[in-house]
């Protein structure tokens, strides 16, 4: 069984995740090294970006992997999505300049993000028109230098928001990591998928009521 | 042109064992006026003809052959056993550069809204891909479950089961018994057998038929119920998809029993499509 | 159904003969990108894709079979021996209700610029359509004539003699040697024959070359030439058409040299396609 | 040139004549998503997005208000008195070589469903022609009539009212009340007058209301009720054609209460739309 | 007041139709010149060929006059049609060459017709395949002579049908020629509309009581 | 052979010439009956309403017939033309009413012809807008009584039009009946072919020479 | 309906001073026949008519003007000085969500093929953007620069200076003459100015012409040329563009003196069309 | 004026460059700070992520930056590229799975990619059909754990390549990073712009002969 693990902040988490389901996983000198395949047991993680985490899934080129739901939404995935993990919640938002107008049919905004996708749908939604300009990264930093007038984007504690001086206009979804499991497996090896579930439901339920992980 | 030959192979094939199970062969146009509140409206290419009509190229054989032989099932004493062949095309949004034409050679029984019709038919598609040297892997399920799951909230809960998040689900707990709760739960994470159905009153007739189909064309069926579909279309009953050696779908079908109604000649049917390029996609080495 | 399954047959009848002959099948897609200066454009389906690319539906196999060929050929020894099958679809402007949808089969010698192709092509169309239990007539001529009787003036002589009215010669007489102008009145009222272009310098050349094919192929071919098209499209040299007991075209082709450079391939080509439902329209007794 | 002085003119008279009434321009797109069942797609030119959406060019703009004006119906004190300007196109099927881009002046009072919003618009409409140089003849009807007639078998009778066969009357006069008849008989051939709609129970309120709004705008409406619809299309209520001399539809329109409820935001409305092209082809001398 | 009355066969009895109406109409003589105009009292006549009659009364250049539904239906006529004549009735057919197949889906069949338009859009309605092919007269011959296997044509007592051997494979629509009013005279002399619908009823209901036109 | 005689005007003076051509012709008598189909010697003559023989010669129904250009080019005939008559020429013409504004690229004209595709491709090539009113017969008579304000049609000396106070505003094309062979004759019997056109061109020369036919 | 209220009063400003100016206005169809082969063909809406005709929705007026004027221009003393108004509809493939119909005026003067016209134009553009409280930045070139440093590699030279990679020049270094070569790689990295261009014998008459038109306008004209562009389209002298405050292009034009003639009525041409939309997002404090 | 730089491996390169150019830039204690904006002088240096450099130049929210050529073609950046850097130079390649079959017009090969847009049109170019799995990083990884059979990414060495198992198959361009400047700079700075261009060709220029960055 392949896992696949989101490089990054997640990355701790998850894997700790893992372990308390009973999963060996790579160590922290196995993580120092730059390799990024870990054979364990039975089970071999594949250390990926984040976004990619759904496209490894959904080939069926990993089994199941962490993901957040911005970027299952992101990337239209079909993969089930059994289990919610209680760490790395935020929300995914609109974000506006200093002095920007709203949005309206007929506004000149223009947003970054990284998440193009859910943006445009989520405008189509709205009936709102606005240019959208995806970028790679720092995108708050594109309403702080005036290349957008508007962002859509992850927020955790609202901090750097305020600290450049942007607002939260509205909440676009709340978003969580998540177990997801591919669909091949259920088919290839339908008892380590209903273990997979099971264990990491367990593991879940225990640490969410224990402590965060 | 080696490739040509092979694919020609595999259509020689697949319709030689057809002729001799007793089917015979429809054709069908590539060019049909387009039903503009189509579900796969966004696959197919549509435009608009010289007449301001708007019209669509083949993407889906299954309701050309209702609207095809509907005029026939009303003159004859069915079941008919009917296969085509023949590319159908699709828009492919997401995937740049992807095929998207494919040859697909399918077969229907219809006017036999049996079990036996489905064993059939699975038995056939079986058979089918086994001659091409393909160990298939049949995922099936029943259409109808979600309605079934909570009579008058059957969207809500198609939604939340098709989109595969199990915490979706928490808010339909009050729309559901607890045993069609638990059900819904083991599907929306993808872990539901036909087991799961039986415990519940509401799926329990779904788990009996599908029980006999399984039990007809055992060893290639999985336990697992395939995915609940965003729409039910016209599946009325038996859902399924192949795979082969990999994780793309060779081929599927289902039980469609209000198709040929929609012409005007109600009559149950069960068919499947075999896409041959997804044979080839999947790496099968097909024995050809 | 039994339509289906007697045009099946004459279509396994004439792949297999085609087969035997030595010709490969090559598979071409229904949708490509179009040319938007094609001469066939009003009878194409076409539609804007949602890159803004203009779209066609098959509509004319030659060209596409270059395009496919043209990679294989500049690495293949030719001759190559080609086949293709399928449907293509038409526009009707003037017809009313009319079919639009037709099966086709063709074949190709690539790489054969000799009069001996041109001639093998002919014979093998020949015995196709006999072995369908067709009586072939075969009317040819070369697409070049026009151009060939008046350097220069090419453009107006081939109007005149597309447009079939004798009387719009006479403003082109002072283009046209004594010799030429006989060629063209004979044409323009559609008489001409091979004898006649012997007897004018210009198209001496092409009636030699007609007269090896003629002679080699002998038996089903028309004396009097086939019309002048009022545009050349891709033939380059012999042009034919092939009638059944009546006035439908149920084959046509000819040679096309330049059709492949276009691709990047140069190469000479000769080819016919045979058009099934012609076969079907022209009330032939099909022995099958 | 001199052509499209007066023709700005024209515009500029209408604009400053709505703008003085207390009506606000709204600017509307000429691509809008296309409502694939609209009854008026043949009349429309559409075709299909990148997106694979069918896409339509404005072809009327009465429901592009609505879309457009129903979130500001939602939020503000109504009654909205809006007008809208711009070119629509047209497809024309049966003529050939005819113009299909007219360029239309409208206007509308969104949230009054009174009679009074109704004779205050024909009142409107009638200064507005006048003011051109127009004699407007303003014929009118309810198009609820046919469903009011019969109610379970309005459709049956709309056919026959808009075929304008007094003799498929007949086989409906089962149906009908002999009132009824009587005034069905009267519309089928063209010489109901709204005192013939009195004398039946079924269309007497209908007659009321429209009693009261020709008195209002007495000296250019017509006695005969104007032609029934082949489909009610979006109106339920007051609807009017204006004719110049010639017999050219000048302008139209008529009250539409569900409309933007389609869009969300219940609001009754009554509008009319100037054609332009259709003044300067009826030939009036234009007074401007 | 301008009505359009069809030359040839239908002119004689529409003529003595309006006569009956109490309408002052061209005699004998004035039919015997060339002329295709007459004025008499508030009326002017104007002899058109048959087809045309639903042209003129459809653009307001005739107010009212007799056309035959076949005309009607092939135009797409928007006149209104209030009084049905008593004379001139007929039936719409398709007529079949002998020994020819019957139209299906898949048929080569072809047509000749006057009808173009009325035969498209009923084999569309009937989901038949034909190919069809436009004449302007004679008809009937068109299968005689082979040019097409199928006809669709007037037939009154199918005579010529049977001399020919040809056989009527279907009727299409009964037939009958009718008063049509043009939308214009509703406007501009709504008396004379009422007046003129009036008299041509009731001159039909007498006569067809009596005898035929 | 099959031979296709215009009905009408053109129908004596084509099987004029082809009786000075040498082939044996219905005489008078025959013609009197109203039967449209004669075998004489090898050729069994028809006679068809003048649009049809285009459509008859197309579709191979007949050999060859008399067509004028007019119809020719009305149904875009690809049968060979090879010999044009000396009697019957006239011109396709544009015809005004009086006081009618000529055409331009806006203007609100409408024309009526028997000749709508004609028509409609010379409106374009000229890029004149116009809405054209196909009509079936009598067409000066719609610029006459205002259907129209302009007409396409054939035009012989021009006297009816000056009569009814038109005028030709621009020649089309220059009309003339022609022997129209089609493309089956060539491949089934050509010789009979070859003969036939030389016989009538011969007829042609000399008639052309001594008299009008 | 306040944005619609300021939006016409920017229309009614510019139509106005158009017309104080002695411009006429004509007005032009939506819908129009495709160039098949027209450069900006990928961002034109098209789609194929009833006809089979490729039909194009209004993307670009300039050619449109040209084809309604060339009937008058041979007639009429020229020069013509014309305005005209209207949306325009265009794809943006890269934009999600940006808008696509955009308000346009524009101006030209036909059949007068001096500098002084230039100057006049770009003056009035000037004039008109200062009126709206926009201070207009010009930025402007020759569309022959590129043909002109390298007779017989104009086409390479063009691609080099559009892709705007000065590394790119170095493989063309032996086709240009070193004072050519100069100049090539500045305008390769945006420096180069009228003072290059005078330095070269090839691009010296150029040099001079922008030099008497930038003299006539000072004020708002930009040192640096404008970019190459990647093709020259219907450009054949002068080309500019004017910027607001920020980087949106709020106006462009240029000399045209090819264009009439391919309608078949040969005249030069010089004009400007300014695109509202871009007015308002480049965030102008228009002065209406 | 603001200068874009793009965070990562050509980081401290560009800065140096802009060093040895004589622009004051951020020292070392700056960077490592987690800002991403500095003002030094005349100039405001941003520091973003390398794809979106072209971005922020293109909209004008900043005057010039420092941008890979797969950047500048995967943006269809239209920003002028002046000068060329000489470090950073590496080419863009398809790279090949083991045993894994050339691509053609009907191969049934994926390829992962960084770089869709190139890829996409690369292909078509060829005629060459794959399907294209945009991924986000360690795009290499796809080709090793089998979700592709191919993979389009830059090349250094060609190191990892070769530990991986993988090959070469065909180099689609050269890249190197490049000094970028947009169009707005040109008018409202001309004077910045051109002493930009030609302080850092000097500096490259020198460098070039000494030393690499």
């Amino acid at each position: 069984m392949r896992i696949a693990i989101p490089k990054g902040c997640l990355q701790e988490k998850a894997l700790r995740m893992f372990d308390a389901a009973g999963y060996p996983v790579p160590d922290e000198l196995d993580l120092a090294s730059r390799r990024l395949v870990f054979r364990r047991g039975a089970v071999e993680w594949i250390l990926v970006k984040d976004c990619d985490v759904p496209v490894y899934v959904e080939h069926g080129a990993a089994d199941a992997g962490i993901a957040g739901l911005d970027q299952l939404l992101e990337h239209d995935s079909t993969a089930y999505q059994p289990v919610d993990m209680p760490f790395g919640r935020c929300t995914l938002a609109l974000i506006t300049a200093a002095g920007a107008q709203g949005l309206t049919s007929a506004s000149t905004a223009t947003i970054a993000t990284k998440y193009p996708r859910i943006t445009r749908s989520w405008l189509e939604q709205r009936g709102h028109r606005a240019e959208i300009i995806p970028l790679g990264g720092s995108v708050e930093l594109a309403a702080v230098l005036g290349l957008t007038s508007h962002v859509v984007d992850l927020v955790e504690t609202g901090e750097t928001i305020r600290t450049h001086g942007l607002e939260i206009e509205e909440t676009i979804a709340a978003i969580s990591p998540r177990l997801i499991v591919g669909k091949d497996i259920y088919r290839t090896n339908p008892g380590g998928a209903r273990e997979l579930i099971e264990r990491v439901r367990q593991a879940v339920g225990s640490e969410e009521r224990v402590c965060a992980f | 042109m080696r490739e040509t030959a092979r694919r020609r192979s595999v259509e020689s094939r697949i319709v030689a064992l057809l002729g001799r199970s007793g089917f015979e062969e429809i054709v069908l146009p590539i060019l049909d006026y387009a039903d503009p509140a189509a579900v796969e409206a966004q696959d197919t290419y549509r435009f608009v003809d010289r007449d301001g009509e708007l019209v669509a190229i083949r993407s889906d054989f299954t309701p050309m052959v209702a609207r095809a032989l509907s005029p026939v099932v009303e003159k004859t004493r069915t079941p008919l056993r009917v296969f085509y062949r023949g590319d159908v095309i699709r828009r492919e949004a997401s995937r740049l550069g992807a095929n998207r034409e494919m040859f697909q050679i399918g077969a229907e029984i219809v006017g036999d809204g049996s079990s036996t019709a489905d064993a059939a038919l699975l038995g056939l598609l079986g058979s089918l891909l086994r001659d091409l040297g393909v160990t298939p892997r049949i995922v099936y399920t029943d259409a109808t479950i979600p309605e079934r799951l909570a009579a008058g909230s059957g969207a809500a809960v198609r939604d939340a089961l098709a989109g595969k998040r199990a915490g979706d689900l928490e808010g339909l707990q009050r729309a559901l018994s607890p045993e069609a709760f638990l059900v819904a739960s083991r599907l929306a994470s993808g872990q539901a057998t036909v087991a799961d159905l039986q415990q519940c009153a509401e799926t329990a007739p779904v788990a009996a038929r599908l029980a006999e189909i399984a039990c007809a064309v055992d060893g290639f069926c999985v336990a697992q119920l395939d995915d609940v579909d965003r729409r039910a279309g016209y599946y009325s009953g038996l859902r399924f998809r192949a795979y082969g050696a990999g994780s793309r779908v060779v081929a599927q079908g289902g039980r469609y029993d209000s198709l040929y109604g929609q012409f005007g000649a109600p009559a149950p049917a069960v068919g499947f499509t075999v896409t041959i390029d997804e044979l080839e996609w999947s790496g099968e080495a097909l024995g050809v």
